[in-house]
């Protein structure tokens, strides 16, 4: 347990830094409230309402979010090659060029057929 | 040379196979493709006889091995081994030179006479199947290749015999071919059992060369159920019935088919099992009988036919009792038989292409009593069939006298009583067969015209057929005149065949005879032949109409009641042992099938609900599978 | 702390996610479980890496999350095309094939 | 102390750190590098055919639409052949190469070979577009648009075609190759979903009854990733007992492991719920005759004959090369399984109405066959099954391909809405109900007869490779001492060639369907189908017939390295 304890005296400290602030916000601070100060954000792009029964998010959202996911996770493959960079060598470097490359034929493909185009 | 073997049966096969994949559309060509892979297989067969004229003893025998189907290696004590090869010996080589030199003279005579029929392309395509089929048979070299190809000629015989087979009576005629010729298949493959199992191959070598060891029983089965299959296919007594009604196929089929070649396959089969016969005597005195029979059956049927061909197929059948005869005489006769059957090849398939001829002349007439006089219409056709009929009555020189006399000779020579019966039954049949062949020629050649007109009211007018179909007939007739002789000198056919069939016995004639006495009585036999037919049918009027005639004539026109023989013998009681069966069979072994076979029905009927559709419920089959799996994987461990 | 303890937590996540995907109606869901099941297995690996101490399950698990991730994407577009066509996720309601 | 406590206390675990976190691994690898020797000529038809489909995929992003077809159907058809030459030019090789991750021997070398061959045939399936007169496409004009909306119309209007099939099946194929030459199990894993996941898409792609095909690909894919969860936790219990994926590790530790085999048996039987549900084998055969049924006819042909192929080469390669030590414990299980798929294939099959379904359920009684090679544990078993694979994918091939041309008829109007004429008859769906099939030896004599071969195949009617196949199968599961399955197996073909013979009597003794005037109608396909149909009618004929040389083949080629 003790290599943690710094770990959570450094959590009980953050913790009790926001509370504080927050706290103390709200007790200190004037009170006038108008609609813009009602919003989630306040400024920005608006918020879209939420629809009723939970709703349905347009396809476009499950399209970008499958595309993110794909090629970030690609990203596994490089972090241990990052880390022993050194030992692996050219033969690393050589493999996932071919790697990166095929993932760019990936990339090409979904960019040439709209997959990255919001409308 | 040796490696084109392959090709003799190939070249027609390929024949075939194109013609009957091609479809509509080689229509154009089709007869000519047809033509040239007969003639192009005769080519090859008559080199292979000339390698063989350049080598010597047992070089002669030659030898291809394609491929092995389905080897299973020696597991039991016979390991099964089903080769595909040829075997190319003196005695194949007689028949592939016979069976590709006539099937192109039919081939191209075949051109002339389908060329009305808008289904020659598929005629072609049969014919060439069933010349490949016929090689195989002949050139196999063991029983189960051999068997292949004795099936594949039953197969081109039903496909030609039926060719016609919007008529009625030519599907008939070939369902009849194909169920009497499967009595003799059932012979052929009960044979090729009990070869395996007595010999444990079915290579020709190894069968003969292992069948002394066998006990006699054996070899008397084995000899039986050759001589059934003989039977079959070769159209003697007693499954003669189905030649007379084949000759509803096309005319060219009954010629190269029905008298030249698949018929004398039977004739093939007990020369070829030769050692198996030689030593069972009690066999061999079967096929004597058989043979004596139907020489004697045949030519009694064929003096009452009226229908040119069916008393034709008659004289088949009794020519080939001469042959089956033969071979049954043991050493004696093989070489005869076959000499025979080569002959006979000839001067029957010259005769039935003369009776193309003559039908093709008489708008497909063919009762003989419709015709009359047709000597001047038709020249070469009349040529070359009064060779055809010198040969067959055994005038010398023409080649029937050489190859019928030899075999009435080696009957008499067997000796004993035996000896006299089969001798003069051969005699007998020497004289029968010179009456019906007189008859026929007078009938059609000779004497008035009796001509009768179509429905139509159209008098026939006979005409000379084109030269197709003349060049075959011409060459047939030059084989049925010299053949005979060429075969004769210095003994030249027996001593080829020596290899083969074993050295000649020579039989020793009882009771006086001599070879050139013998001689003058057969002649005499045949003379006292012909002599009856003209003062019956040559010096008065032929009736238009067939007199009501003896009792022996009635009979012989109804096939001295082979049907009737073969509906009360074998059909009724098969139908009532059937309905007895099928009874039976209803109502108890179809109990159990139907039963069982209601349980598997009902069984998948209900398992098939399983299948609902719904992927959670095979999710869950999936997961108690894996459950069981896992579950029984270790419960075989604990 | 004693490994076998996560092998323990895999087994019954990896169980958990079969029954998931045993009773659950929506296509989205039960694809969750499944992919619940292969993280299950992740865990595992990495258990079984730790003690033999040997790298491989370690790289079996990055492959697997790899794979996993394809497979989502995969599956999604099957999901989503079904939905768009029958205007349900349920995999009760996709039935025609049967019997 | 739990089973497994006890089980992997002395395992050849971490001795000293048993109690501790989890944050230690990096301790362990040392720090020196050698790159691995990769023998890239055995490698080559896999990269052939994975770099087919990436060029297939810059086709699909970089040509316009109109004119990828030919480019398509050009790059995939060398991809494989070229595949093919490499494959031939390998023969006799017996290497583990790629960090023994794969291995190329006499069994991967005939399954890669009889994979190409299939996948060439197949791929000629799945290009016919038809010919001028009528439209064969199988596939929808595009995958995105719903079925029945404006959008699908105006797609088929535009005359799009979904052409990404071509590298989809690549992918599929190159998983394929990669399956049976896998050497550790994670190998095996990635190959069985590189060739799976193509073939979920693929199977929901089809044109006409696009619900059916959906609803196919969704019970597919989650069947099909629920059975690979359960392969991979199999890996995993291998990996925890073995300390190693390696196939030929995995067959040391069973022998020299002194520990009791719970772990590994676990692991084994897990594993092979992956394995059997590709071969689909009872009880994992469920989405068989759905997925068959529901997807797109050369596809169905594709996945039915190479799908099977690679997945029986995994299973022979796990078997022999990494369990030969468990022989005792899991050729019972197998004898189960096996028993249950002929008996459930054959009983099942009787009462089909659907053609595709049928063939479908006698592709389960076919994978029964199959598993009495595998079982057997001797190399002609070994040599049997891959002789059995070849010649039953061939003919299914056949099969499926008929399947592609009997058509429904439409009476008047097409799908392009202009139903006016009432005498017009456009081509429909495939004919599937086995009803339509009614005199079609009268319809299309050519078509019925090369049914009728497939049929005789199957049922293992001599002179075609069925009996060839069929007797080797046997006799080597007689020889491995598996005699009542070879009678289950008797039985089942005899129940078995009840329904492929009503097949056959169906098509040439019943009457033709006349409902409503127009019954099914036979298309006339462009050459690639006619090439597909003559070379599988052949090849199914020859070896048949001519059986020799490819049963030599295959006995030549029942090696593996380990």
């Amino acid at each position: 347990m003790n290599s943690y304890a710094p770990i959570l005296v450094l959590g009980g400290l953050a913790a009790g830094f926001a509370i504080f602030s927050v706290v103390s916000g709200m007790l200190t601070g004037p009170k006038r409230y108008n609609r813009a100060k009602l919003e989630a954000y306040e400024c920005g792009i608006e918020p879209t309402p939420q629809p009723v029964g939970g709703g349905r998010f347009p396809v476009k959202y499950y399209l970008t979010a499958m595309l993110f996911i794909i090629f970030d996770i690609e990203i596994v493959f490089l972090y241990p090659w990052a880390v022993r960079f050194d030992s692996l060598g050219w033969f690393g470097l050589v493999e996932m060029v071919f790697f990166i490359l095929t993932v760019f034929v990936a990339y090409g493909y979904v960019w040439r057929r709209g997959g990255l185009e919001w409308d | 040379m040796e490696s084109l073997i392959w090709l003799v049966p190939g070249l027609p096969l390929f024949g075939a196979a194109i013609l009957l994949l091609g479809g509509k559309r080689t229509n154009a060509w089709g007869h000519l493709l047809g033509c040239l892979a007969a003639l192009g297989s005769f080519a090859l067969a008559a080199g292979l006889f000339f390698t063989m004229l350049g080598k010597h003893g047992a070089a002669r025998s030659m030898h291809q091995h394609l491929y092995s189907w389905v080897p299973v290696p020696g597991t039991g004590q016979h390991p099964f081994q089903a080769d595909v090869a040829f075997q190319l010996d003196q005695l194949s080589v007689v028949f592939i030179l016979l069976i590709t030199g006539v099937g192109s003279l039919i081939h191209i005579y075949s051109i002339g006479y389908m060329s009305h029929d808008p289904e020659r392309r598929k005629f072609f395509s049969y014919l060439n199947l069933f010349l490949a089929a016929m090689l195989i048979l002949v050139l196999a070299d063991n029983y189960l290749l051999l068997y292949v190809g004795w099936e594949g000629v039953g197969l081109a015989s039903y496909l030609l015999i039926g060719f016609w087979q919007a008529k009625p009576s030519a599907a008939a005629a070939a369902k009849k071919a194909f169920v009497v010729n499967r009595v003799g298949d059932v012979g052929l493959s009960i044979a090729i059992m009990l070869m395996f199992v007595t010999f444990g191959s079915f290579n020709f070598g190894t069968v003969f060369g292992t069948a002394g060891g066998a006990s006699k029983g054996t070899l008397t089965a084995i000899g039986i159920m050759l001589l059934l299959a003989a039977c079959g296919k070769s159209a003697q007594f007693p499954l003669q019935s189905w030649l007379g009604d084949a000759m509803e196929g096309p005319t060219p089929v009954s010629a190269l088919i029905h008298a030249a070649t698949m018929v004398t396959a039977g004739v093939y089969l007990i020369v070829r099992s030769h050692a198996i016969f030689d030593l069972s005597p009690t066999a061999r005195l079967l096929v004597t009988i058989v043979g004596a029979i139907t020489l004697l059956f045949g030519a009694i049927v064929g003096c009452a036919k009226d229908d040119i061909k069916k008393s034709l197929a008659g004289s088949t059948m009794s020519q080939i009792g001469y042959m089956i005869l033969a071979a049954g005489l043991g050493p004696i006769g093989y070489a005869f038989a076959i000499m025979h059957l080569v002959t006979h090849g000839f001067f029957k398939a010259g005769l039935f292409l003369g009776a193309g001829s003559v039908m093709h002349g008489m708008d497909d007439e063919v009762n003989m009593r419709h015709y009359g006089g047709l000597r001047k219409y038709m020249p070469i056709t009349f040529g070359t069939f009064f060779l055809g009929y010198l040969a067959i009555i055994g005038c010398p020189p023409f080649s029937g006298f050489y190859s019928k006399d030899k075999i009435i000779e080696a009957a008499f020579s067997k000796g004993g009583t035996s000896g006299w019966i089969l001798g003069g039954a051969a005699l007998l049949g020497a004289l029968i067969t010179a009456f019906y062949m007189t008859r026929m020629v007078i009938m059609t050649f000779f004497g008035e015209k009796r001509w009768v007109p179509d429905a139509e009211g159209h008098e026939p007018h006979p005409h000379e057929s084109p030269l197709s179909m003349g060049l075959p007939m011409l060459l047939l007739a030059v084989g049925s005149v010299a053949a005979g002789f060429l075969f004769s000198m210095n003994s030249a056919f027996v001593n080829w065949l020596e290899p083969v069939t074993g050295p000649r016995a020579e039989g020793k004639l009882p009771g006086g005879l001599n070879s050139t006495t013998l001689s003058i009585i057969t002649l005499a036999a045949v003379a006292v032949g012909v002599a009856i037919a003209v003062v019956k049918y040559g010096t008065g009027k032929v009736p238009a109409v067939a007199p009501r005639g003896s009792f022996i004539t009635v009979a012989a026109r109804k096939d001295l009641y082979g049907d009737a023989f073969n509906e009360a013998a074998l059909m009724r009681p098969g139908q009532y042992l059937t309905r007895t069966l099928v009874y039976t069979d209803n109502r108890g072994v179809d109990g159990a099938i139907n039963g069982l076979a209601a349980l598997v029905g009902g069984t998948s009927g209900r398992l098939r609900r399983l299948q609902t559709g719904f992927v959670r419920s095979y999710a869950l089959s999936m997961f108690g599978g894996a459950a069981a799996l896992v579950a029984a994987i270790l419960f075989a461990k604990l | 702390m004693n490994p076998d303890n996560y092998l323990f937590l895999s087994a019954l996540l990896f169980t958990i996610g079969a029954f998931g995907v045993l009773i659950r109606r929506n296509a989205i869901v039960v694809f969750m479980c499944v992919e619940l099941m292969l993280n299950a297995v992740n865990l595992t690996l990495v258990t079984f890496s730790r003690m033999h101490g040997d790298l491989t399950g370690q790289v079996i698990a990055f492959f697997t999350m790899v794979v996993a991730a394809a497979e989502v994407v995969v599956g999604l577009a099957i999901i989503v095309s079904v939905f768009r066509t029958r205007r349900s996720a349920s995999v009760d309601d996709a039935n025609l094939l049967k019997y | 102390m739990s089973v497994l406590t006890s089980l992997l206390a002395a395992s050849p675990g971490d001795p000293t750190n048993p109690g501790g976190g989890l944050g230690g691994a990096t301790s362990t690898v040392t720090n020196t590098f050698t790159a691995p020797h990769v023998e890239y000529r055995a490698l080559m038809p896999m990269l052939v055919v994975f770099g087919a489909a990436t060029v297939g995929i810059l086709i699909e992003a970089f040509l316009p639409r109109t004119r990828r077809y030919w480019p398509q159907v050009g790059v995939s058809l060398a991809g494989v052949v070229v595949a093919f030459c490499f494959v031939v030019a390998n023969h006799g090789m017996a290497e583990t190469t790629a960090a023994d991750a794969v291995s190329v021997d006499g069994v991967t070398l005939f399954l890669q070979g009889t994979i190409l061959l299939l996948a060439l045939l197949a791929l000629l399936l799945v290009a016919e577009r038809g010919t001028g007169l009528v439209d064969l496409d199988a596939f929808t004009a595009q995958g995105a648009t719903t079925p029945g909306s404006g959008g699908e119309r105006a797609a088929d209007a535009a005359g799009l075609r979904t052409t990404e099939v071509f590298p989809l099946m690549l992918f599929s194929v190159g998983g394929m190759l990669l399956f049976p030459a896998a050497n550790d199990l994670l190998t095996s894993f990635v190959a069985l979903e590189v060739l799976s996941l193509p073939l979920y898409l693929l199977c929901g792609l089809a044109r006409r009854r696009r619900l059916l095909s959906q609803e196919a690909a969704m019970k597919y894919f989650l069947l099909g990733a629920f059975s690979s969860a359960f392969f991979l936790y199999g890996v995993a219990l291998l990996y925890g007992y073995a300390g190693s994926v390696r196939l030929s590790d995995i067959a040391t530790a069973i022998t020299s492991s002194p520990h009791s085999d719970v772990l590994v048996l676990a692991g084994v039987a897990l594993l092979a719920v992956g394995l059997l549900f590709k071969v689909g084998a009872v009880p994992f055969h469920a989405w068989t005759p759905d997925v068959y049924q529901g997807a797109p006819t050369p596809i169905t042909a594709f996945m039915a004959a190479a799908t099977k192929v690679a997945a029986f080469g995994a299973l022979l390669r796990i078997t022999y090369v990494a369990l030969p030590g468990l022989r005792w414990d899991w050729r019972p299980v197998l004898w189960g399984v096996a028993i249950l798929t002929m008996l459930v294939g054959a009983i099942l099959a009787i009462t089909q109405r659907d053609i595709k379904r049928m063939l479908a359920y006698s592709a389960i009684l076919n994978a029964g066959y199959i598993l009495l090679g595998v079982i057997s544990t001797t190399s002609k078993g070994v040599s049997s099954t891959l002789f059995y694979l070849a010649a039953y994918g061939f003919a299914t091939i056949g099969a499926f391909a008929v399947v592609t041309l009997v058509r429904e008829s439409v009476r008047g109007g097409s799908d392009s809405g202009d139903g006016g004429e009432e005498d017009s008859v456009t081509v429909g769906g495939e004919a599937t109900d086995l009803s339509a099939w009614a005199g079609l030896g009268r319809r299309s004599p050519l078509l019925a007869a090369c049914f009728t071969v497939f049929m005789l195949a199957f049922a293992g009617i001599p002179l075609t490779s069925g009996f060839t196949g069929k007797f080797a199968l046997f006799t080597a599961a007689i020889d491995g001492g598996a005699w009542p399955l070879v009678i289950v197996g008797v039985i089942a073909s005899a129940a078995a060639a009840f329904f492929y013979v009503r097949v056959i009597v169906l098509m040439y003794f019943s009457e033709p369907l006349r409902e409503q005037g127009a019954g099914p109608i036979v298309v006339v396909p462009s050459p690639m189908t006619t090439v597909a149909l003559t070379v599988t009618v052949a090849l199914t004929i020859a070896l048949g017939v001519l059986p020799q040389m490819a049963l030599d083949l295959a006995d030549k080629a029942a090696y593996f390295v380990q």
